[in-house]
């Protein structure tokens, strides 16, 4: 296994389903010259040329109509959002074209397109660039969404993502790109809507995906070795559909659950979770599931003041606390 | 203005070419009406837009197109469907939401598919099928073919963001993509000078450094030619074309708006039905002597025959089933 | 008390404040020649002239920034989307801009604007026009998010909203605009942020808002009348700031609850207000909370089929006994 | 491609007028190159746009403007705060993300708002603010008063949908709005030929038969007499203007960014550092005799002393306080 970037197993993604299949090709805003706002394309233009390779003019909407046409007659695009902030301008091809184009055609036509981009706050972006928006997407039938916390799961499930026949809104972390991590050589692949046990534990289950997933491990280190709680770390991969059984499997284990994300706290993803759990194990639960997130504010420019905004592995051990009992709550 | 040019002289020799355009422009009058009445009388839902008045554009653009091009429309396509050969009985039950219909019952009037014949919907969304269109241009200049990728929209459309980003794209990387604008002058009640600051359509695509021409939309021939010229273009050298087609709407924009509404005089809709596309290909036929009153009589009752075995089909057919009703929300 | 339809009510409102306020006017497509695309601003273009009741071209995002413009110098506009499924294409503004001013411009330029028009399906317009979208708005900081259900709630509300200094998105039921209600013919308004319990009851509380309102209210008199079980109707009215003691207070009198809603299921509104009930009122809770939504889809043009996509009064019946453990389940 | 006309002779009785261009054009020079070493310390964060080498664009368009007339500008606008007259302190302390800041550390590079000096953002969604701009526009004209709006954008802005609505609303509706492009030729690292089909910005205007002029952006008079111009347009007619300033980034895109990148060359920089437009006016001023070597040194000293005590007063500010992350989500 080789240790890299979650930017170069997503890099490693796009090239590898590239040389597979002709039809696929990256398309958005400085891709090609530039080697990606982020760097994820990057060699990606030496090797493909530019018309697989894309540059586009800032023009979100009709790049994303773009994808989907050439979708529509068989390519498989690759759309870079350079963020999903931008992406808002682009809203209305991906949830009023993509995502319903195979179900009122009747079944005739699929559009199997990726849009990709990172999500979520960087660092000091202030309001209009730091946003996650992964409960909105999950919110549309006809799209999945996926929002990888790994290199490892970048990687296989950008693969996935771009072989599958529907459109896929695949967020990536800004602040996980370059996070490095174990991607074996050879060749995988990893399906849609599985989550994935990243620690064992009897006693709290705690919901994550994507950036949080770290903030998860922090506060299950800190349970262990501090309070002799274990946790178990489920990490969703994949958000719609979303593995039900996996979180529900693990609740009914641990009878306490904490869900962390990045993203504001009403109408969340976690309030979702919140919602199968209490369906599935309602006699399961020892205590309300709580949940922590992004603080329900437009994020803030100055550094202290973000630093407030974002779920924290303190915030974290003490909601496993509170659904534990183990304070005055 | 939508003004009657003298006509050009027609050429003997395409007698049957001339007849196809015809009966096409009579299918589409028919079946419009007949969908009218049937959503009267509330056997066809939700939004219905009839293109009465407009027959020209479809029927001249698409025959002057290869089968194999990709065709992407507006909300007010049944005629687009129509002219590309879509048999009316599936276009009907479309409207009637129905199993046996274009798209399963599930698109209805403004979501009009049929991929088997790159017939690629029925938009709804105003202005939303011009960058797809442009993408399916983009896939047709990857794959080096020779075909094309057409978008038909009205000209309120033009006035959307989405039609000034793709026209830019389209330019700039030489997508082979027709752009035809159907100019009626309304957009719902909106006349075209109370929403546009420059009346030419077409002049935006010097914007854009782009072909373009501004063709008499009541003339089927017209915009045959111009269609021809521009699938050349873009079968040749990958160059796109805006063409805006002066043409008008006898209806309402939908079956549930009155005919005139506030926006336009009964008398400017009198005036207007003097061009009809299809009165003036008649003329011009019978002058010609390339057809008789009894040949076109029989065209018209060709396809009133056709649009009511479609009316009967559509009506006999069944609904989709209920335990269908999450078929297809994804594929596996 | 006059009766008038919810159209009326809302027309009465615009009216109302136009004629209070010279800095409030109406924007929108077919708003004025055309009276409106749901006759919403019927005669207001004779009464206030087309500089206060302004017909745009189809151009969604821009004006939409054109009201946020306005707003910042201190105009109060009204944004007429025709419907909100084409408001899709103006979401950068309502969420960029409008929702995230105040806040980034450390308080200093208020955006008092108000986007309103019809949401929700209405009778087979198919996919691309059946929508309802609370729930995305409802997730933004910044906003308001307020969908009334009755004629006299759409006047006092939309007054309330107007005069409200924030963005207010106001969702209108398409299938509401010709109900009929009594509205006083004196001035009043409702303020924002509070929901109404529509009928008492014991033993249940259904939450609702907006077209859901009706259907509860059949549920609830079938439920009375076959069944004896007397259901508590809490109208959320206004999404966000969400009412959470009123909604709270009746399910820790009722011990159960059952949430009703157009929209999708996955991170609706119904999954945020059961985050808050378990939290809350966990101990009280006898049975989970069900929640009864749109069927997952695109929506189907079939009226057979589109009928079995919303939410109707058997499936909450069917809800409430099953959280009453009144039947096998 | 951006070049040195002539330039036209200095009027004497004007001279207080260059020198406060020049001051001001220097300000923001050695405000940026300040900013510029306080990002790479590490004492500002986010991105952070400079605008070293385009001064002479904000500096003599708002220099042409009333203070009642309200400005809105993308995210590189730290120049355009300080040439309305934002005191560097502040816009300097909200770099730092501190109380004082403009924004009260909220808004940090890319959103300064100065609402006592009608200076409306600092957007940071490309083209957003090209309609916020307009609805100003709408307003002033809704109210009657003489004010206009004016808009700053980069090229690039051009590219995308709100930009062609805006127009069209701006020119059918007369709304006394200058939309004032800032051609810098790139747009981050994709020169304006490899996303423009057309070269010639205010070429645009066309489209919406809409008054345009394209303008030596490293001109400061020229850009001033442009504004001129278009604000009369726009006070006495209530028209709106495209202006077109062909001008020139130094430093990368934002900070984040090498100054050249894979697309452009050192060259090509060198050789746009010679039009500089603080250089230039520097020399008409000596070359006319209306400022001694002595003075201009005296500016410059002036000018730092300025930036420092800005930089100083940034330092020594409170972060905002964290009991106030709530504050003004939303107003009661
Ligand atoms: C983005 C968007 N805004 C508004 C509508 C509502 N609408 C449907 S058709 C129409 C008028 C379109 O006019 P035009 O483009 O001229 O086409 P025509 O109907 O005349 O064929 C409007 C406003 C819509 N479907 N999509
Ligand atoms: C809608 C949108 N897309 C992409 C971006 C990312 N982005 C920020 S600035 C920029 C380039 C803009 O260039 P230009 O308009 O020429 O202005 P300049 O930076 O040269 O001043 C891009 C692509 C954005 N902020 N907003
Ligand atoms: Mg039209
Ligand atoms: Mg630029």
């Amino acid at each position: 296994m080789a240790t890299i970037t979650y930017r170069d197993a997503l890099n490693q993604a796009l090239r590898e389903e590239m040389e597979r299949d002709p039809n696929v090709f990256l398309m958005g805003e400085e891709v090609g010259v530039y080697q990606g706002a982020y760097k994820v394309s990057r060699g990606l233009l030496e090797a493909f040329g530019e018309h697989r390779v894309v540059d586009t003019p800032i023009a979100e909407l009709s790049f994303a109509g773009i994808g989907v046409g050439a979708a529509m007659v068989g390519m498989r695009p690759v759309i870079e959002f350079m963020t999903w902030n931008f992406a808002l301008l682009a809203i209305d091809q991906v949830v009023n074209s993509a995502a319903k184009m195979l179900y009122m055609s009747g079944g005739q036509i699929p559009v199997p397109i990726v849009f990709r981009g990172p999500g979520g706050a960087a660092l000091q972006l202030a309001a209009q660039h730091s946003q996650a928006f992964e409960s909105w997407f999950a919110h549309i039938p006809g799209l999945r969404v996926v929002a990888p916390a790994t290199p490892y799961d970048a990687k296989g499930l950008l693969k996935s993502a771009i072989r599958d026949d529907n459109p896929v809104v695949f967020l990536e972390g800004e602040m996980l790109y370059n996070l490095k991590g174990e991607v074996p050589e050879e060749e995988y692949t990893i399906p849609l809507g599985e989550a994935d046990v990243k620690r064992e534990g009897n006693d709290v289950t705690i919901v994550c995906h994507s950036k949080t997933v770290a903030v998860a491990h922090k506060a299950a280190d800190r349970l262990s070795s501090q309070l002799g709680v274990e946790a178990e770390i489920v990490d969703l991969r994949t958000i719609r559909p979303l593995d039900v059984e996996t979180i529900v499997a693990s609740v009914r284990k641990t009878n306490r659950c904490v869900i962390v994300e990045e993203g504001w706290p009403f109408c969340g993803v976690g309030a979702q979770v919140v919602d199968e759990i209490q369906r599935a194990a309602f006699d399961d639960l020892d205590a309300p599931v709580l949940r922590v997130t992004q603080a329900d504010v437009p994020m803030p420019y100055s550094k202290k003041l973000e630093r407030l905004t974002k779920p924290n592995p303190d915030q974290v051990v003490d909601a496993v606390k509170q659904v534990s009992y183990l304070d005055g709550n | 203005m939508t003004q009657a040019k003298a006509d050009t002289a027609l050429d003997a020799g395409r007698a049957e070419f001339y007849h196809d355009l015809y009966r096409k422009m009579l299918l589409v009058r028919r079946f419009e009406e007949k969908a009218g009445e049937a959503y009267a009388q509330g056997k066809i839902g939700g939004f219905c837009h009839l293109y009465i008045g407009q027959e020209a554009v479809a029927v001249g653009a698409i025959a002057a197109l290869r089968d194999d091009d990709y065709l992407f429309t507006s909300y007010r396509e049944h005629a687009h469907a129509l002219a590309r050969g879509s048999p009316a009985r599936e276009v009907m039950a479309e409207l009637f939401g129905k199993v046996t219909g274009s798209s399963k019952g599930r698109g209805g009037s403004m979501h009009i598919f049929d991929a088997g014949r790159n017939f690629l919907g029925g938009h709804a969304i105003v202005g939303s099928h011009i960058p797809i269109a442009a993408g399916a241009g983009f896939a047709i200049k990857s794959r080096h073919t020779t075909q094309v990728a057409v978008c038909f929209f009205g000209e309120a459309a033009v006035n959307i963001g989405a039609f000034h980003e793709t026209l830019n794209m389209a330019a700039l990387w030489k997508l082979p993509t027709i752009f035809i604008c159907e100019n009626n002058r309304y957009g719902m009640g909106t006349a075209l000078d109370r929403a546009a600051a420059v009346y030419d359509v077409a002049h935006h695509a010097c914007s854009y450094d782009m072909a373009s021409e501004t063709v008499d939309g009541m003339d089927v021939l017209a915009i045959h030619e111009a269609t021809k010229r521009a699938a050349h273009l873009a079968r040749a050298e990958q160059l796109p074309t805006l063409i805006e087609a002066r043409t008008y709407r006898y209806m309402g924009h939908s079956m549930a708006d009155p005919i005139h509404g506030h926006y336009r005089t009964k008398e400017e809709l009198e005036e207007q039905k003097k061009l009809d596309p299809i009165d003036r290909l008649e003329r011009r036929l019978l002058d010609a002597g390339l057809a008789t009153e009894g040949d076109l009589a029989t065209v018209d009752s060709d396809v009133m025959a056709e649009v009511e075995e479609a009316l009967e089909f559509a009506e006999q057919s069944p609904d989709p089933a209920p335990e269908d009703l999450y078929l297809n929300v994804c594929r596996d």
